[in-house]
């Protein structure tokens, strides 16, 4: 796991781990988020990145491991008294108040002067965009203004951390495409650390800069969009972020590149992995649809290529999406295949015979 | 992490002793070998049970209230339901005035309403006094308790719900049966309960509006001035007690067994 | 009425008039029970009696008699009141202070049992529900019987803190006083009260307390500014419950109270069974009515009832 | 047992298709409410203190028809009246001397023929003629049970207040505040007047300015008066416990404390002790057959129930011959020797015209919530 130590840490994790009678939520997990970092917890439902996230705003105490918020150990700080605010899923906003007073609400204990309790309650309004529905009651709000109105009052409070619960999950996806670019732009332009918790996965990747992909309480790899989906660690992460095909082999050689013996479909080459290979392991070479490409030729040196039927071509404007049915690989393999004048629309039949390449670089060598 | 013993719990306790505490003297002096209910206690003795048990026309109107309260509840509370959702989920002219007519009940000293009702359903109506008198004098008077408490939950929950119902095909009355009762069902049983405390427990009305038969608040009325009859009298309350009780605790088990009995 | 946002009827019903079949078996049970009597009772108060014969030709004096000034006002625990008759005014003052002092109670004893039920118990929720009312199950003249057991002369209290050497004489002020009235009237209704109180507690979406803490609260801070605030129509509910039967009971006073405990009920009772005027006796109902309808819904104006049923719901 | 008799009388083709159409509405307008129209009642209905609905009291009506009347409770005269007035229909009803009078100028009563009652003629004759019992020419009470009304004291713990001979006056008296206890009742009003020196004679119809004047002396037994009693239980348990030393009471309590072995002493005080009786009227309102009504009436004069009474709970009887067949030691533990004497020693309660029970009551429902 990636626990180098960063420049500047807001919030480091050590071994947090919370159970729930026999069942662990969240099972021992490590990690580091810089200051001023949009950092993305993406998993299934159930895989502990909410629990995860309420375990940092005080909500939920860990079982077991630490967590420090700038430096500062964080157990037994009740959720008042942590400088992290949150922003909930339903949003929670108090019905018996109204906008202002819903914004303002964490401001009154600090006791500020009304001008400046005033100047910074329209300052996050207008962050907002939410300017002239100061007394609107919380039922006279629509969702993407309760949402707004949920985000002006954790940003009040100017919070080191602001933590998001799927803030953008019951907004439609106009409306949510919107906000995920003000989102983004928020957080550029107030420099706040946002910790975010989403099961959408492109909703990850266009927002964030670090992504922790989580399954059953675990973390499976914290790395940027790019890196998850060039270079996943594991099968599961491969699967969850985009499309990958896989082809199952046993290791025959281990070089300045691996090869793998795939069965009936012969050898498949992939450059050297930074996981721990030795051979004779049962492997997975898994290679995304668009480094696919459909051989008409003769397949050049350093090049893996399966034969199969075309079962089903979709054609998308920009690209087609063919999908391929290899003897010997239990799902049919996607193929994207780019309009860019090499392949023209629609050339191929379903039912015809293809021949499928891929440059041994583009291939990921996966244990299991 | 998790406490057990807090400050409210410790409340808790404190509070059900206090509601518990008079009430526990019953089965105390019940017991004791005294016919006055003083200190110190003199001894044990069942007898007072025995003269309980020989009194036929108590254990009747005992009878006598456990029916009109059963039926008081079910019927205040199976009115009590639409007038709740139809001031809850209907936006009706005037809502606010019946709402508030409907409370009027509570307002008006009981006694005055028994001589009144006396004079309009014996003189008027030309109805005998019976059973069924008191009853419909506690449907009415169990009736605003019944709407405070089924409205309160009402206004709570989400109509969308109810909505999605009808968007799944359910027409009135099964969205009302699979999604608005199961929804509304804790206040209803606090309804429930709550009327039927209050029917069994009523006396002015029923001093007034019982014909022959008396219910147990008349009869208990009418035996606490003897003093010879007072032990009888905490003798049956005691049971009255012991019975409730395992009739909770009985339920409550069942209903956990039911749950249990559910595959994980 | 204006409102922001009108109310949709569920889709399908068909509107208003379905609204008001719902309502209508309850607003016949009413009319019947409640238009009829107190119809009755507004054209008594307009009659005299003379000993069993009633006069019905219209006349004001039953009010006039409630209000009547004197010249020589009666002081009553030092308060002047400038009645020729001070009776009517001294109970029904005496009445509401009493009710009041009980509605206080109740609420502040049920509160936080009810908060306790809403927010502690998870398992045994029914079960606890169900044990708080188990007592009321017993009857109420029985438990009134037993206050007078544990507050009276050899009573639990007393016997107690002898052997406990705090007093060596009994305590007489215990029973057979407003006071007894009010402890009696509390344990009575208290249940009443819990039930209305958790419902409303109930209901409160667990996020917004935790948006509350999450903002800063601690954990005093959030009962204050979000739990009691939603819980408050629950709460009003409540404290109206109590408020407005017990200012008319006349059983409990009578049988705990002692001549000092007297409340309006006792006297409207006694014009109506012992005086042979119950036209007066119907002109202090409806007067006491009136003041207590007035008092109720003062008190809703003045915490914003309405306000906050409209945000809550 | 209605229904069973219109089914009976549905089936057998009695019952005409407008009664049938009558119920039926009825039925129809609320299943609440529902009304028995058919009201030629065939068993007698008795308005009876409570506790008093038990067959001892009528051995030979339930001898002779196989079970009791129908009973309706009641727990004070104001009740019973009340309900009566607003048309509740009974055949007998329980009052006493000092209230008969009310139900009959409230025009609710039927004169009694005693020449229908067997019992009739061992009644004491203090009592056949006694205030209450006639109304004009017309019986309208029969006599039944009778009982004295005095001051039950705690010997050892009345210190020396009776050194001077046993009076009412403790009851006025600020050195036994708190101890002592009245009942709830204009009777205080009176006592405390014949406390002053006036007969009761005058007392008992005190009005107007004197009913003024006599007011002090009730206000101030208001304030002392530990509690103003209503039922028996409450005076009975206060006097068991110690908590009053000395109150009115009725014989029944004499009897239930010494039961207990608790010293009790009933009082003759000087001022003088009353005797209440009570007896059944017919009421107008009836619909069971008379003959029943007499029936019930002649069982309540019985000696057989006269023993019962003063046996069982220490009350007299107004059949002489009650005290022949009752046990000599019973009669010894109510503080009577010889019921006729005693009879002529005591008050006998007297019948107040009704503008003054309503004008004490006044005075007294007043003077009860002034306390401060």
């Amino acid at each position: 796991m990636m626990t180098e130590p960063m420049a500047d840490t807001i919030i480091s994790l050590k071994d947090v781990r919370r159970d729930f009678g026999p069942v662990a939520a969240v099972d021992g997990v490590s990690f580091d988020i810089a200051r001023g970092e949009f950092f993305s917890m993406l998993g299934p439902s159930g895989c502990g990145k909410t629990t995860l996230l309420r375990m940092l705003a005080g909500l939920d105490q860990p079982t077991a491991g630490s967590i420090l918020l700038d430096g500062q150990p964080m157990a037994g700080v009740p959720a008042n008294l942590r400088p992290t605010n949150m922003v909930f899923q339903s949003y929670a906003i108090f019905p018996h108040l109204n906008v202002v007073e819903n914004v303002s609400y964490g401001l009154k204990r600090l006791k500020l002067a009304r001008a400046e309790e005033k100047a910074r309650v329209d300052q996050a309004l207008a962050l907002v965009k939410l300017e002239g529905y100061e007394q609107r009651g919380a039922h006279q709000l629509s969702g993407g203004q309760r949402q707004r109105v949920a985000l002006a009052r954790a940003l009040v409070c100017r919070p080191k951390v602001l933590l998001l619960d799927e803030p953008l999950g019951a907004l439609d996806k106009k409306l949510r495409e919107e906000m995920q670019v003000e989102l983004r732009s928020l957080q550029r332009s107030v420099g706040i650390t946002f910790v975010f918790v989403t099961h959408d996965q492109e909703e990850a990747l266009t927002l964030s800069d670090r992504i922790a992909v989580m399954a059953r309480g675990k973390v499976l790899q914290i790395d940027t969009a790019t890196g998850l989906y060039e270079r996943p660690y594991c099968r599961e992460v491969a699967e969850f972020i985009g499309t990958m095909n896989l082809f199952a082999g046993r290791v025959t050689k281990i070089g300045h590149e691996i090869s793998v013996d795939a069965g009936s479909i012969g050898t498949l080459r992939a450059p050297a992995s930074e996981a721990r290979i030795s051979v004779g392991d049962a492997v997975h070479v898994a290679v995304r649809p668009e480094k696919l490409s459909v051989l008409t030729g003769k397949a050049r040196t350093g090049t893996n290529v399966v034969t199969g039927k075309l079962v089903a071509s979709t054609y998308l404007g920009d690209r087609s999406r063919y999908l391929v049915q290899v003897p010997g690989v239990p799902a049919p393999v996607s193929v994207s295949l780019q309009h860019d004048g090499q392949h023209a629309a629609g050339v191929a039949l379903p039912g015809s015979k293809i021949n499928l390449a891929w440059p041994a670089s583009a291939g990921i060598v996966l244990t299991a | 992490m998790r406490k057990i013993f807090t400050p409210l719990t410790l409340y808790a306790i404190l509070f059900t002793v206090f509601l518990y505490g008079p009430v526990l003297l019953m089965p105390l002096f019940s017991f004791n070998d005294n016919t006055f209910a003083v200190f110190p206690l003199k001894g044990f003795t069942l007898k007072h049970y025995a003269s309980m048990a020989a009194n036929g026309s108590m254990l009747g109107a005992l009878w006598n209230s456990l029916v009109v309260a059963t039926i008081v509840a079910v019927i205040a509370t199976a009115v009590g339901l639409p007038t709740a959702i139809a001031l809850t989920r209907y936006r009706l002219r005037g809502g606010g005035a019946i709402a508030a007519a409907l409370m009027l009940p509570l307002v008006v000293p009981s006694i005055i309403f028994a001589v009144a009702l006396l004079v309009i359903l014996v003189r008027i109506l030309n109805v005998e006094l019976s059973l069924l008198t008191v009853g419909a004098s506690h449907v009415f008077i169990c009736l605003p308790f019944a709407i405070m408490v089924l409205m309160s939950r009402l206004e709570g929950f989400d109509k969308s719900l109810e909505e999605a119902s009808r968007d799944l095909g359910e027409d009135g009355w099964g969205t009302f049966r699979r999604v608005t009762l199961p929804l509304a069902w804790p206040a209803v049983i606090s309804s429930l309960l709550m009327c039927f405390i209050i029917s069994f427990d009523e006396f002015v009305m029923a001093f007034f509006l019982s014909g022959t038969d008396p219910t147990l608040p008349v009869f208990l009325f009418g035996q606490l001035r003897f003093p010879n009859k007072l032990p009888g009298v905490l003798a049956l309350g005691s049971l009255i007690l012991l019975v409730s009780t395992i009739l909770v605790v009985a339920a409550e088990l069942l209903r956990r067994r039911g749950v249990q009995e559910k595959p994980a | 009425m204006p409102d922001a946002m009108p109310r949709q009827t569920a889709a399908g019903f068909s509107g208003l008039a379905a609204g008001y079949a719902l309502l209508s078996p309850a607003m016949l049970i009413i009319v019947a029970m409640l238009v009829a009597p107190m119809l009755a009772l507004v054209t008594l108060s307009f009659w005299t009696q003379n000993g069993f014969e009633l006069d019905t030709s219209f006349t004001l004096a039953n009010y006039w008699a409630l209000i009547e000034p004197a010249d020589e006002p009666t002081m009553w625990m030092g308060i002047p009141f400038p009645f020729k008759n001070p009776v009517y005014a001294i109970l029904m003052l005496k009445s509401l202070v009493m009710s009041l002092a009980v509605t206080a109670a109740v609420i502040l004893i049920a509160y936080p049992m009810a908060y306790f039920l809403a927010f502690r118990v998870t398992r045994y929720k029914a079960l606890w529900i169900i044990i708080i009312t188990i007592p009321f199950w017993t009857s109420y003249l029985l438990r009134v019987f037993s206050w007078k057991i544990m507050l009276g002369f050899n009573g639990v209290i007393n016997s107690g803190l002898m052997s406990l050497g705090i007093i060596s004489e009994p305590l007489s002020f215990l029973l057979y006083n407003p006071p007894a009235v009010v402890i009696t009237l509390t344990h009575a209704w208290v249940t009443f009260a819990v039930l209305p109180i958790y419902v409303s507690l109930e209901k409160i979406d667990r996020s917004l307390l935790e948006a509350a803490t999450d903002l800063g609260d601690s954990k005093w801070q959030r009962f204050r500014r979000v739990t009691l605030p939603l819980s408050l129509p629950g709460t009003i509910s409540a404290a109206l419950l109590v408020f407005i039967p017990t200012v008319g009971d006349y059983v409990t006073p009578t049988l705990v109270g002692g001549p000092g405990g007297t409340m309006i009920g006792n006297s409207i009772q006694s014009l109506f069974l012992k005086q042979d005027n119950s036209p007066r006796g119907a002109a202090l109902s409806i007067v006491m009515m009136a003041i207590v309808a007035l008092l109720s819904l003062l008190f809703m104006w003045a915490v914003g009832y309405r306000k906050i049923r409209a945000r809550s719901a | 047992m209605q229904r069973i008799k219109f089914i009976d009388r549905m089936s057998t083709g009695k019952l005409t298709r407008r009664e049938m159409l009558k119920s039926a509405t009825a039925f129809g307008v609320g299943l609440t409410v529902l009304p028995r129209l058919t009201a030629a009642a065939e068993v007698l209905t008795c308005l009876e203190w409570a506790g008093y609905d038990v067959p001892d009291y009528f051995g030979s009506y339930v001898g002779k028809h196989g079970g009791p009347p129908n009973f309706s409770i009641f727990a004070g005269e104001e009740d019973a009246l009340a309900k009566v007035r607003a048309g509740f229909a009974a055949d007998v009803m329980h009052p006493c001397n000092y209230s008969v009078n009310r139900f009959v100028t409230a025009g609710l009563t039927v004169p009694i023929d005693t020449a229908k009652l067997s019992n009739w003629k061992d009644i004491f004759p203090a009592l056949q003629t006694a205030d209450g019992v006639m109304s004009g020419s017309d019986v309208v009470m029969a006599p039944a049970d009778w009982g004295n009304s005095s001051i039950a004291y705690r010997p050892d713990l009345i210190g020396d207040a009776f050194k001077d001979g046993e009076t009412w006056a403790i009851f006025y008296d600020e050195k036994y505040k708190d101890k002592v206890a009245l009942l709830d009742d204009y009777l205080v009003i009176q006592i405390g007047a014949m406390v002053n020196g006036m007969p009761y004679d005058q007392a008992y119809k005190l009005s107007g300015a004197d009913l003024e004047a006599a007011k002090a002396m009730a206000a101030k037994a208001v304030q002392i008066n530990r509690m103003l009693w209503t039922d028996a239980t409450e005076i009975q348990q206060g006097l068991a416990s110690g908590e009053i030393i000395a109150a009115y009471s009725w014989n029944d309590t004499i009897k239930n404390l010494s039961a207990q072995g608790i010293p009790i002493a009933y009082a003759k005080p000087k001022e003088g002790y009353f005797t209440w009786f009570c007896g059944l009227t017919l009421l107008n309102s009836g619909k069971a057959d008379p003959a029943l009504a007499y029936d019930f009436i002649d069982a309540w004069l019985s000696p057989e129930t006269g023993k019962v009474l003063i046996e069982g709970s220490g009350y007299g009887h107004a059949n002489m011959k009650s005290f022949e067949v009752a046990q000599a030691d019973a009669i010894v533990a109510m503080g009577i020797k010889d019921p006729v004497e005693h009879m002529k020693s005591a008050i006998l309660f007297k019948t107040m015209p009704n503008e003054v029970v309503n004008e004490q009551n006044k005075v007294w429902e007043e003077l009860k919530a002034l306390k401060q």
